[in-house]
């Protein structure tokens, strides 16, 4: 599973592509599974914080997830 | 740049280059004699944002998603009114103060469709379409926060 | 034509010639880095009016009191919403098929407000300012009846 | 007094410009007087029916008049 961050989130978790396989089956449990990586990884995914789009559709936790899909989490959109 | 017809009357486009205003005004209206309405909106960096005086700002966007994004708000439109011809582009990189950031266009026979529609596609791009801006002032850089009223925009259309 | 600035922000005309987009537009935006939103309508003569097909109209106006009567539109329009630079032009005399009629652009700070302050101008010009259309069809001419829905979008500001 | 005439209204009563100088104190009256003037008078001034502006001014029956005003009748408008 593919899973990309962008802007601020990118920056302060360093990161913008994580390849992982972790046994999730909704967004929700990918969100608890990467925060356990560190304390700004806790801070920065929390629901409300963090928007996240599956297969480039925005999301919700419930969305259910599957090998294949690619994942994004990212800050509230700020474009226009 | 990357273009995508959403069906012969759509174009949507997120590019770097700047675009012209009358470009698309022209496409909006050519061989159109049924449409009575057009409105546009553009959208400019402006000098002051949240009290801070702005230098430049940069776009950045999740690119497998942004033309997605800005297609199915275009397809809401189109649900919702009665639209002729309808044309999006967002620019992302780097952009100067008073540039060019955003352009919707809207062509309908009737005017009230045309403001409805340019205005929602505008409230919800600000809030579903995945672009970030990152503002250059005197003093450094930072991240831009999504503003509230924007989200209340955005709601007020259900 | 004629000419009214009812202050320095503000361009009221009422003319028989064409106009430019592009022109009006960048009068609108030109050293003006304080806007972040400019919001466009062109009304245009489409082909079809309540049931009939147009091949071009005839618009009459009560020269002494259109640009007056604009001038106070706007004037309402100031006092409601904020706006940075508000024109309005209004074309008489006789128009062909697909021509400009009437062009109403706002800049302003936010997006919100010039939105708002565009569609309210175009509503209360259609109840308010006097000028009347008379459209040519194949089957001879005809004075254009008010619509009632326009009435309806110009109370809804109250 | 002069009464200025627009659009369809000009073309019905087949006149664009009137100088009356009747004794009346309101558009109401001036609208009455005009009234007499035969049945196409009688039907197309009828409120409701003309719009009417006293000095370039939107107007209605009871706004008060002068000998100096500029008076117009004309039908709803239809610009834009």
């Amino acid at each position: 599973m593919k899973v990309l961050f962008f802007a601020q989130l990118r920056e302060v978790l360093d990161c913008d592509t994580l390849v992982v396989e972790p046994e999730v089956n909704t967004l929700a449990e990918l969100r608890a599974h990467l925060q356990q990586k560190g304390e700004l990884w806790q801070e920065y995914l929390a629901e409300g914080k963090a928007l996240a789009a599956v297969n480039q559709t925005l999301a919700n936790d419930s969305t259910p997830l599957s090998e294949k899909d690619e994942v994004a989490f990212f800050p509230p959109v700020t474009g226009g | 740049m990357a273009e995508t017809h959403t069906n012969n009357a759509d174009f949507i486009a997120v590019q770097n280059e700047d675009f012209c205003l009358a470009a698309e005004y022209a496409k909006l209206c050519e061989n159109n004699s049924s449409d009575g309405a057009v409105v546009t909106f553009t959208g400019l960096v402006r000098d002051l944002n949240q009290g801070q005086r702005i230098t430049s700002l940069t776009l950045e966007h999740y690119p497998a998603m942004t033309e997605k994004a800005l297609r199915e708000i275009v397809h809401d439109a189109r649900n919702r009114w009665q639209l002729g011809r309808v044309r999006v582009i967002h620019r992302v990189g780097k952009l100067a103060l008073s540039e060019q950031i955003v352009f919707v266009g809207i062509s309908a026979r009737h005017r009230g469709d045309a403001f409805a529609a340019c205005e929602f596609i505008m409230d919800y791009l600000k809030t579903r379409a995945p672009f970030w801006k990152k503002e250059q002032t005197e003093n450094g850089e930072h991240w831009v926060e999504a503003k509230a009223s924007d989200q209340q925009k955005a709601q007020q259309w259900k």
